[in-house]
Formats: structure tokens, sequence, C-alpha cells
């Protein structure tokens, strides 16, 4: 089980570097949405892999998840909710303030039409 | 406390000169000297302790941690300095009033000047020296601003910026000297480094210590070869000359070897460098002295000469040289403040500072030339005068000196040459002024200042004489106490008198003044002083070429890092992280641990095939951004699968919510942009990248496998005994996140808040025309708004928003809370604006969205200041347990108030991002 | 409870499973399976939702059985689902349409939609 | 015997499962892929409901019921951005 979550967050993580690098603003803030999934996952199972034992307190419970790490990642996600947000808007601005999606704000290959 | 009020009076009453240059000059001239006589005078209430040999302790705890505390002491030496910066500080501000012309902005003046003045007060009565290195950095902040006040003036900006330069770069070999220092002897209070002798000059670290503390002092100090700041910083206003660059700032490197005399003297490191230094720099700078024919010019070589002696004295390590040292010190700053103060008033008057068209002022102002012919007396070392009581106790000492061995004549031999060049050039600041001749087409006729204005220089000479002329009943108590607690021990015998009998350095002292009279008739005469120009220093010119060669070095390795692609800063980021994260992986070795991996499930092995193949996907149909997005919506729903799996209800639900909300976001801004990525990355870049990415992802999954593998250690026991007893809910998680950590939770509301109300400012007004057709080249449905959808989310509205009430209301004991059902919330709502646009929901839902984060925020804000009212600290959380007629037993924490305003701020940060967003299409194309 | 009717409570509960996993299943093969998108939609959209269906109930019955919970939790979801299992099908085949993806017959929907 | 059946059953929705992926690999369209979507998260509420009865615990109706929504609205989003571009207008 454990090998199926550390491969899974590897896949995460390289998918999100690899569209992070690419050079228009969409893939970009995609890759940022893997990444952080990634991210989230890796901190989470910080607090190792515990099946059907929530961090409710129950009486006669005989044990419960790692709340800590949940409760990290639980902002976590809703923060980088917020920077997903925040970087489409940057996105869109600077489409039609520079005229094109390209990181660098500079069209290598000629302008393209903004409808 | 009187200690630190004598600090924070001009620290904190800087701002009132600025205030009070609104009712004129006056004013604000007053204000500043209010600030300044007010700790004088608490300064001065002081003298009967400190002269009594007290020594008056402050301190209050600031960093303990990095051993940083506020803790000031009051002795003799911080006495002195003190009252040479408060008293000539007061004198200057006098002086000021009257040289700042109409057009300079006198309120800015002041300013600068107390803030500078409460740095300096905070040098010399700090007690700790990590405290002291603050205040020394303040001083050259507020140096730089002082000498670059005309900021018009291109050479006071080079000046200031040289400046800021040589004396910030020393400050930073001042700071690695005292972390070492504090290092050797375990604490940075100085009564406990001043205890520390044997240990410091014992230790390994001691010679590297002392350079760098040396260095400080040095370039502070103007010494050789870090002197050419000085001359340059000329281009000041020469109040600010007479202040800083005679009396209080670069004695501030002097100060430094007193404070520190008792525990870093005596070495043979120290007498080398130091005296080394400060004979080299005596000589040296009195010669260059001569020839400058700027009037500032030669005092400022003069007052490096000067603090050349002064460094000279304390590397002799004797006692006595020490007391000569703070004498001079002393007499110094007396003689040289009203030189300069003089030199102002001749360049005000006149309107010009060169000496070779000086000539002949004395028939147009009698009454500063005496003045001016006192203090250069003094200067030179004339008996009758101040100046000459320190030079002969520092000839004497040069005499006494056993260190050198056969050399011994070089020391008493450098001391007369340096004497003869100062009797020249002090006759020269007179004679080629007042005499010789007649004026050379000065801009203005010269004539006597304003009244006000001589008087401090008045005050100042008639100081150096009544010190000249009876230093037993003036100076000797204070010099007692200052050199006292240099020595930090029994004081030596001396004679503070006049005279003492037909001695060896008497006749030093007819040879310097015989000699110097000559040197200088002989160069006005003889060789033309007048036409003798100087090269620039070399230092300046180490300076310049260091500073070009930095600037050449930093273009290089800039222009190699930084190509304007963002791309490639990126790839650079990725891979120096890499290379971090390797050498742990490296020393770790095996990487499985001990734990053995648990069972994998059937339904696990699906899921994680279906993660890893969309998050493929997502890379492989990038290009195809609406596609893309299809399995970045996969890849979501099975990463909050992971969370439901693994025993974390609450993740999973806030994951699943983000994950929609987010598609929404990303389709609202697909909307805006391409629908397709060209193919632009170079096959090797692709590869490049790719390399990058597996090596990211193996690297991640490794240290995933090696933690996994290893047992835990967990400090969350604490959070799950604690959470019902403790925070009365027991959904601990959520306890956490209103209760045990509430204010980063209320730090991530006001995050939100600020993203939201980012991209609110961001994109707010933008508008587009909407493209008539589709990617297609088809057009759009007509149907905007299918009835079925319309009718289907009126339904499912209510069951929404009684979903969202209840996962708040609950969420304090099972799965939910303020996050959840704020996204909840907004889901809901939203779904009416996509059902029926924007126009017909904002007819029925007016929410103010920006209101509503400002009344969140402030909800969750007064719930922690609530807490303030019973005694406890902020966010204290508190529950009862209340009984409700359907909901059953119901513990009602403040916390929950506090998710309360947890919910409305994501609420209306979620709508105000969407809305924000949706609105820019929103125009139909005519 | 008796251990008879614990019993037939359990074998009601596995066959609605087994029921629903079979609808649910069903409904995925077609997805699957089926020949063009219009014949695929039925798939999901009517198996599947019943095959949720099914286990709802089994779980309602499993929990309620058990007397811990009155399972209104379970009849929302299956509310949900009804309300909109619908609606969603429509849209997908309003998009479709659209697109005008291709039908099995091979030819396009040539017919004005309701998109022109 | 329920857990045979809960067992059957799991397999039954993780092939289901399988399928759905099958569909979004091959496409051909994109409503092929945004129904295999959407049946993916009713599948997903299934296997949650399956878990709740395995783990004996009441704790995922919250997120089936999440899913519930949220795959309908995923859905309805993607739709109406193939037919009318702007989502919200």
């Amino acid at each position: 089980m454990e090998l199926l979550v550390a491969s899974a967050i590897g896949v995460l993580v390289a998918c999100g570097v690899y569209l992070l690098l690419r050079g228009r603003t969409f893939p970009v803030v995609l890759g940022l949405t893997l990444l952080s999934y990634g991210v989230n996952v890796f901190i989470f199972v910080m607090g190792r892999l515990q099946s059907g034992a929530p961090p409710i307190i129950k009486p006669g419970a005989a044990g419960y998840a790692d709340p800590l790490p949940q409760a990290l990642v639980l902002t976590a996600i809703v923060i980088g909710f917020g920077m997903t947000a925040f970087v489409l808007a940057l996105a869109v601005k600077a489409r039609f303030a520079l005229g094109n999606d390209h990181v660098d704000g500079v069209e290598r290959s000629g302008p393209e039409r903004v409808p | 406390m009187t200690l630190l009020l004598i600090i924070l009076f001009p620290l904190l009453g800087a701002a009132l000169p600025a205030v009070a240059v609104r009712w004129g000059r006056n004013a604000s001239a007053g204000a500043a000297a209010g600030v300044t006589a007010i700790p004088l005078a608490l300064l001065l209430f002081e003298t009967p302790r400190v002269l009594a040999g007290g020594t008056i302790e402050a301190g209050w705890r600031w960093v303990p941690a990095i051993g940083l505390d506020l803790t000031f002491r009051l002795d003799g030496l911080g006495f002195l300095f003190a009252l040479l910066i408060l008293g000539i500080g007061l004198l200057v501000i006098l002086y000021a009033r009257y040289y700042l012309s109409q057009r300079d902005p006198v309120g800015r003046f002041y300013v600068f000047l107390l803030l500078f003045m409460g740095a300096m007060l905070g040098i010399v009565l700090s007690d700790n020296l990590l405290l002291l290195l603050v205040f020394w950095e303040l001083t050259s902040l507020s140096s730089f601003l002082l000498i670059g006040y005309w900021k018009h003036h291109a050479d006071a900006r080079q000046g200031a910026r040289m400046a800021l330069a040589i004396t910030g770069g020393g400050g930073l070999a001042l700071l690695a000297g005292v972390l070492l220092l504090g290092h050797i002897v375990g604490s940075f209070e100085l009564p406990v480094v001043l205890r520390s002798r044997e240990l410091i000059q014992g230790s390994p670290l001691y010679l590297p210590m002392l350079t760098l503390i040396l260095l400080g002092a040095f370039t502070k100090s103007a010494q050789f070869p870090f002197h050419f700041w000085l001359p340059h910083a000329m281009s000041a206003p020469t109040p600010v000359s007479a202040y800083l660059h005679s009396a209080t700032m670069v004695k501030a490197g002097v100060f430094l070897l007193a404070r520190l005399y008792p525990v870093l003297s005596g070495s043979d490191a120290w007498f080398y460098l130091v005296s080394g230094t400060g004979l080299v720099t005596l000589v040296f700078a009195a010669y260059v002295a001569m020839f400058k024919h700027d009037l500032k010019g030669l005092l400022a070589y003069s007052t490096i000469s000067h603090l050349g002696l002064i460094m000279l004295l304390f590397g002799l390590s004797t006692p006595l040289a020490a007391v000569a040292g703070v004498f001079h010190i002393i007499n110094h700053a007396t003689f040289k403040a009203s030189l300069f103060m003089a030199a102002g008033i001749i360049d005000h008057e006149s309107g010009s500072r060169d000496m070779r068209r000086l000539n002949g002022l004395w028939k147009y102002m009698p009454h500063t030339a005496t003045l001016a012919m006192v203090a250069a007396a003094s200067m030179a070392g004339v008996p009758l005068f101040n100046g000459f009581l320190s030079k002969e106790m520092f000839f004497t000492e040069a005499l006494e000196l056993h260190q050198t061995g056969t050399l011994w004549w070089i020391v008493p031999a450098a001391a007369t040459l340096a004497g003869v060049f100062a009797v020249a050039y002090s006759l020269r600041f007179i004679h080629d002024v007042f005499f010789n001749g007649e004026p050379v087409d000065l801009p203005r006729t010269p004539h006597e200042p304003p009244r006000w204005m001589k008087v401090p220089v008045e005050i100042l000479v008639v100081l150096c004489l009544l010190v000249g002329i009876f230093p037993a009943y003036t100076v000797a108590p204070l010099l007692n106490v200052a050199a006292g607690s240099v020595l930090g021990g029994p004081l030596p015998e001396f004679d503070l008198a006049i005279w003492h009998g037909f001695t060896f350095p008497l006749l030093m002292s007819v040879v310097a003044l015989s000699g110097g009279v000559l040197v200088y008739f002989a160069l006005q005469y003889r060789f033309n002083l007048h036409m003798i120009v100087q090269s620039p220093s070399p230092g300046r010119r180490f300076y310049n070429r260091g500073l070009a060669w930095l600037t050449g070095l930093s273009e290089i390795v800039t222009g190699g890092l930084q190509n304007g692609s963002l791309q490639r800063y990126l790839a650079l980021l990725v891979t120096v992280i890499l290379l971090a994260g390797a050498f742990p992986f490296w020393q770790l070795g095996w990487y499985s641990g001990s734990r053995s991996p648990g069972m994998m499930d059937g339904g696990s092995g699906v899921a994680w095939l279906l993660l890893v193949v969309s998050a493929a996907c997502t890379v492989i149909w990038h290009r195809q951004r609406l596609l893309a997005l299809v399995f970045v919506g996969v890849t979501g729903l099975m990463v909050s699968l992971i969370f439901v799996r693994f025993s974390a209800p609450d993740l999973a639900l806030t994951q699943i919510l983000v994950e929609v909300v987010s598609i929404i976001l990303l389709l609202l801004a697909l909307y805006l942009l391409p629908q397709t990525t060209p193919r632009e990355s170079s096959v090797t870049r692709r590869m490049r990248d790719a390399g990058l990415a597996v090596a990211a992802g193996l690297g991640a999954a490794g240290l995933v496998w090696a933690v996994l593998t290893r047992p835990q250690d967990t400090i969350s026991g604490f959070f799950l005994e604690q959470s019902v007893p403790g925070g009365g809910g027991s959904n601990v998680v959520n306890v956490i996140l209103v209760d045990f950590r509430g204010f980063d939770t209320f730090g991530e509301i006001i995050v939100l808040a600020i993203a939201a109300l980012g991209i609110y400012a961001m994109i707010g007004g933008l508008r587009v025309e909407r493209p008539a057709l589709d990617p297609a080249r088809r057009p759009w449905a007509a149907d905007s708004h299918p009835l079925l959808l319309r009718v289907a989310s009126r339904i499912l509205l209510p069951l929404a928003l009684m979903v969202s009430v209840y996962l708040l209301l609950r969420g304090h004991n099972e799965p939910g809370g303020g996050f959840i059902a704020g996204l909840v919330t907004a889901v809901a709502l939203i779904t009416q604006y996509l059902a029926s646009g924007i126009a017909w929901t904002e007819a029925r839902l007016r929410l103010d969205h920006q209101r509503m984060i400002g009344i969140g925020v402030l909800i969750a804000a007064l719930t922690g200041v609530a807490s303030w009212f019973f005694g406890a600290p902020f966010l204290t959380s508190a529950f009862a347990h209340w009984h409700l007629p359907v909901l059953g037993e119901l513990p009602l924490a403040s916390a929950m108030i506090f998710d309360l305003g947890v919910y409305l701020t994501v609420v209306a940060t979620t709508m105000l991002m969407l809305v924000t967003l949706g609105k820019i299409g929103a125009r139909e194309e005519v | 409870m008796s251990a008879m009717s614990a019993m037939l409570l359990e074998i009601l509960v596995s066959l609605f499973l087994l029921a629903s996993a079979f609808f649910t299943l069903a409904g995925s093969i077609g997805l699957a399976r089926l020949p063009d998108f219009y014949t695929r939609l039925h798939g999901p959209t009517k198996a599947t939702t019943l095959g949720v269906g099914g286990m709802l109930v089994a779980s309602v019955l499993y929990f309620s059985a058990r007397g811990e919970w009155l399972s209104l939790n379970e009849l929302l979801i299956t509310m949900f689902l009804f309300i909109t299992a619908p609606i969603s099908a429509y849209l997908l085949a309003q998009a479709a349409l659209h697109l005008r993806v291709r039908d099995v017959s091979g030819g396009a929907d040539k017919s004005k939609h309701p998109g022109q | 015997m329920l857990a045979a059946a809960i067992t059957i059953a799991l397999a039954a929705i993780s092939l289901a499962m399988l399928l759905n992926l099958w569909r979004l690999l091959c496409g051909p369209d994109l409503p092929d892929r945004i129904l295999a979507l959407d049946t993916l998260y009713i599948n997903t509420i299934a296997l949650l409901v399956l878990l709740g009865i395995h783990f004996d615990s009441l704790v995922y109706f919250e997120v089936s019921l999440l899913i519930a929504m949220m795959g309908f609205i995923g859905t309805v989003v993607f739709s109406k951005y193939v037919l009318r571009g702007d989502v919200i207008e």
C-alpha cells in the first residue's frame, strides 16, 4: 500500500513539475494544481496510512489517524485554491494586457489574435 | 529608565521638527533643541553619581533567544560621549538654524540630525554588543541621509554612497567580529565580556575576531587605508561635518576600541595593528592636509590625522596612553567642531571654501578670525590651549615605548613629524585665509555672520581655553571617570599641568612648532603652494575600481542567470532543489525503513491506476486544454478518494469541493484564453524538462517511501486527548483549526481574503467582447439558460444550503466546519449563476461580497478579542453544552462563532473570485 | 433483534448490494461497449443511477437496522442523484449535438439541432 | 455473507471504474469523456457507500453527498462550456 501511495505522489509531482515548466500560462496553472495535489497528499501521509480510523473522538475507538497533518492539509487545500484563482486572474490579465499568454509576456512566434 | 529616555527622546522626538517647520524655521530649530536639551538635562542630573564612579544600568528583555537585549549602562566613558553628543549637538542645532538657507528643507535636516543623535547615544550607552551593533548601523544609515542632504548635488550623493559603502562594509565585519566575540565569551552582555579577558585573549579565534572588530572601527573612524570616504563626506552641510565628522560619528570607532580596551588590548596583535594603523594615518593624513586647498578638505584630513593619533594612543596599551587618548577625544571634539563651524561661517559669508581665493579676510570678519585662531592654535598644540596638553601626554608616551626595541625612535620621530605637519596646516588655515593678500573674486563681499551663529563657536573656543589653562579645575574629574572606565581598573598617576619643566616632550613640542612654521612658509613662498594639485588618493581609486569590478561581476552573473525567460528560472530552481535534496538522500543510504508496508487491495489498485493514468493524460493532452481539464478532474476525484481511504473525511470533503470550484474557475479562465497550446518547445527542451520532472517525482516518491516505512513519532497525542475536554469538540481536525491553531486559521482566512480582493482589484473592471463563434467556428448554442437546469438548480439550492448549514453546525464534532460549509454554500450559489445567469441571480441575491469578507474576518477577530475580556489570550476557546429541542445535546463552543467567521469569509471570497472572473466575458457582442 | 431477523437483514442487504453492483457495472459496460455517444449515454444515466440507488437502499437498511441513525443522508443522496441524472444527460446530449458528434449510422446529425 | 457480497460488489465497481477509464482514454469525442467523468463520480459514490458498510462507519456519507452534488455541477459546467463558452454569463 505504501508503495502505491509513494508512487502516486511521485507521478503527481512529476506531472506537475513538467507542466510547470511549460511556456503558456494555462498548462502552468494545471501543473500547479497537480503539484499541489501531490504536496497535499505528501503532507497528509506524513501521519502514516490509517484505514477506517478517522480522527473523530468516539468512545471505544481502537485508534485514530493523525489529525495534525489533516488540519494542515485542509487549510493548504483552501489556500492552494486561493493561489490557483489568483494565478488564473493574473493569466487572464496578462493575456489582455500583453496580447499573448506566454509566461514571459512575449510571444516568440508572432502575436496571436485576441478575441 | 533615564537611560532609555535619553535615547528615546531624540529618536522619537525626531518627528517634531518636521511638524514644527510649519510654524517657521525657528520653531523647527526650537523643537530640535528642546528634544536635545531634555535628555541633556537628564544626563546632567546623573553627573554626581557618575563622577563618584558609579555605573547606572538598566535593561529590558528583547530577543533573549539570540542574546539581544535592551540593556544600557552609563559609566564614565558613556557619560563623556553622551555629553559630547548632546552638548555639541545642541550647539550644532543652533548653528544650523543660521547656516541653512531659505531654500533648504530645515525640518528634514533636524529629523535626520536627531535620528543620528539617538543612534549615536544608543552606541555609547548600550550594554549589549548586539544592541550596540544595531545602533552602529543606524548611525551609518542616518549619516548617509545627512551627507546626502543636498541631494541635488551629485558629489553629495556620491559622498553619501561612499560613506555608506565603507562604513556599512565595516559594520558587516564588525558584526562578524562581535558574533565571534560572543561565541568566545558565550554572552553579548558587556559586563560579562569585560570580565573575560583571559578567555578572550587565550582563544584561538582571538586574532580573526580582533581583525574583524578593528576593521569595523577603522572604517568608521576613517583610518588609513579606509580614510578616503571622510573627505568626500565633506560635501555634507557644514553643521553635519562639525557634528558627525569631528565630534561624534567618526569617534564611534575610537569609542568601540575604548569600550573593549580592557579585554582586547595588551596583546602584540593589538599593539601592531592598532598603533601601526594609527601611526601611518597620523603622519600620512597630516601631510596630505597641508596641500588641501579646500578649507573643509584640510579639516577632514586633519580629523583623520587626529583620529590616527587617538588610535595610536590606544594601541600603545599603556594606562597613561589610554588616558591621553580619552583626553584627546575631548579636546579634538571641542576644537575641531569649532573649526568646522568657523569654516562654515567663512563659506557662508564669502561664498567660497577655496583657500586660493580666500585671502585677507581679517579685515572683514575679525571676530570670526579670532575664534578660528584660538581653535587652530589648539589644533596645532600651542601651549595654553587644550590640544597642547593631550599632545604632550602623547609625546611622553611615545618616548616610553619599549615594544619597538632598537627602533624605539620611530614613534617619537613620527609623532614629531606629524606635529610639524599639524602646525603647518593649522598655520595655513589661519594665514592663508585671514591674511596673505586680498580675496580673489569671491562671489560675495565677506562680512561677520549673524550674532547667534557665532555663539556655538564662542562656547567651544572658551572651553578650549579653559581646559588649556586650568585643566585640573575643569576637565580633570570627567577625564578621571572616563579613563577609569576605559581602563577598567585603577588610574595611573598623572599630572594635568601646563608646565612640567624642561623635558624631552617639551623639546619635541618646540621642534614641532618651529618646524611647522618653517615648513608652512617654505611651502607658501618657495614652492608656490597654491599651484600644487594632488592626485586623488589611492584608496579612492581602489574603491572606484572595486566598485566597477563588482558591478561588472553582478552584470555577468545576472546576465548569465536571468535572460528574461521564466521557464529557465523555474528549471534552475527545480535543479537547485533537486541537488539540495539529493545530498540528504545520499546520506540516508538505504531508503526503506523497518516498518513493514501494509497490504494492498484491489480497489486501491484501481484508484491508483486511475490517478496515475489521468495525471499522465493531463500531461500528454495538455495542448488540448479542455481535455486536459477533464483529466485534472479525474485526478482530483482520485485524490479525494485517497483522503477517504486513509481516514480523512474532512480532507476528502474539502478536496472534492475545491476541485469543482477550481474547475469552474479554470473553465472561466479558459474561455478568455486560447483553447490550445502551440507546440513551441524544442525536443531537447522537452527532454530536459521531462528529466527534471522525473527526477522530482522520483525524489518525492523516494522520500514518501522512506518516511512511510519508518515508525511514526507524532505530537498529535496532545490534540487527541485535549480535543473534547479542552476544545469541546470531537472532530479533532476541526478543533485544531478553530481552537488549538485558531490563530493560523485566522491568518489563512486573511490570506484568502487578500487573494480574492487582489483578483477583484486586478481584473474587476476588465470586460471582453464575446466571440461570435465557438472554437470550432460554429455559432454558440442559442439557449443560454436551459429551462431544465434552471428548474433543477432552484430545487437544489435549498437542499444544498441545508447541507451546508448542517455541515457548519456539526463541524465541531463530525466532519464539516467553516471551510467546508462555506465552499458548499458558495457552490450552491454559483449554481444559480450557472443556471440562470448573472443578471437574474444578482437581481435576487444582493450580496456585497467585499463587505461580507470584511464581516467574516471581523467576526473571527472579535471572537479572538472577546477572550481578552475574560483575561485569556487571543482566541482562547470557551464552550458549554446546550440542550436544543430538535438537535439534542449541542456543545456550543465560542470556537464555533469563530468558525462562522471562517464560513462567511470563505463564502464571500469564493463568490468574489468566481463572479469577478465570470463577469469579464459577460458582454454580448452587438 | 433476533438472530433470525439479523440473518434475514444480512441476506437482504447482500442481495441489494449484489444487484446494485450488477447494475452499476452494467452501466459502465454500456459506457465502454456501446457504439456511439448517444447510445452510450443510456448506460450510466440509467443503469448506474439505479445501481447507486440500490446501494443506498442497502446502506439505509444496514444502518437503520443497527439503530444508529435515521438515515436521512442516503435519502438526500438518492434525491440528488435522481434529480440531477436526467439533467446531466440532457445537457450532455445537447453538448454532443452542438459538437455534431456522429451517431452509430456514421452520418452526423444533419438535422437542425436546438443550438442552431 | 455480507463480507463476501461487499467483496464482490467492490470488485464489480472497481471493474466499472476501469471501464470508465477506458472510455476516458478512448473518447473519441469530448462528450464521451465528460460522460465518463460523470459516471466515474457516480461509481465513486457507490464505492464510498460500500466502504461505509465495510468499515461500519457513517463518516463517508457527507463525502458521498458532496460527490453527488459536485459530480452534477462538474458535468453541468463542462457541458455549458461546450454549449456557450462562457460558463457564468
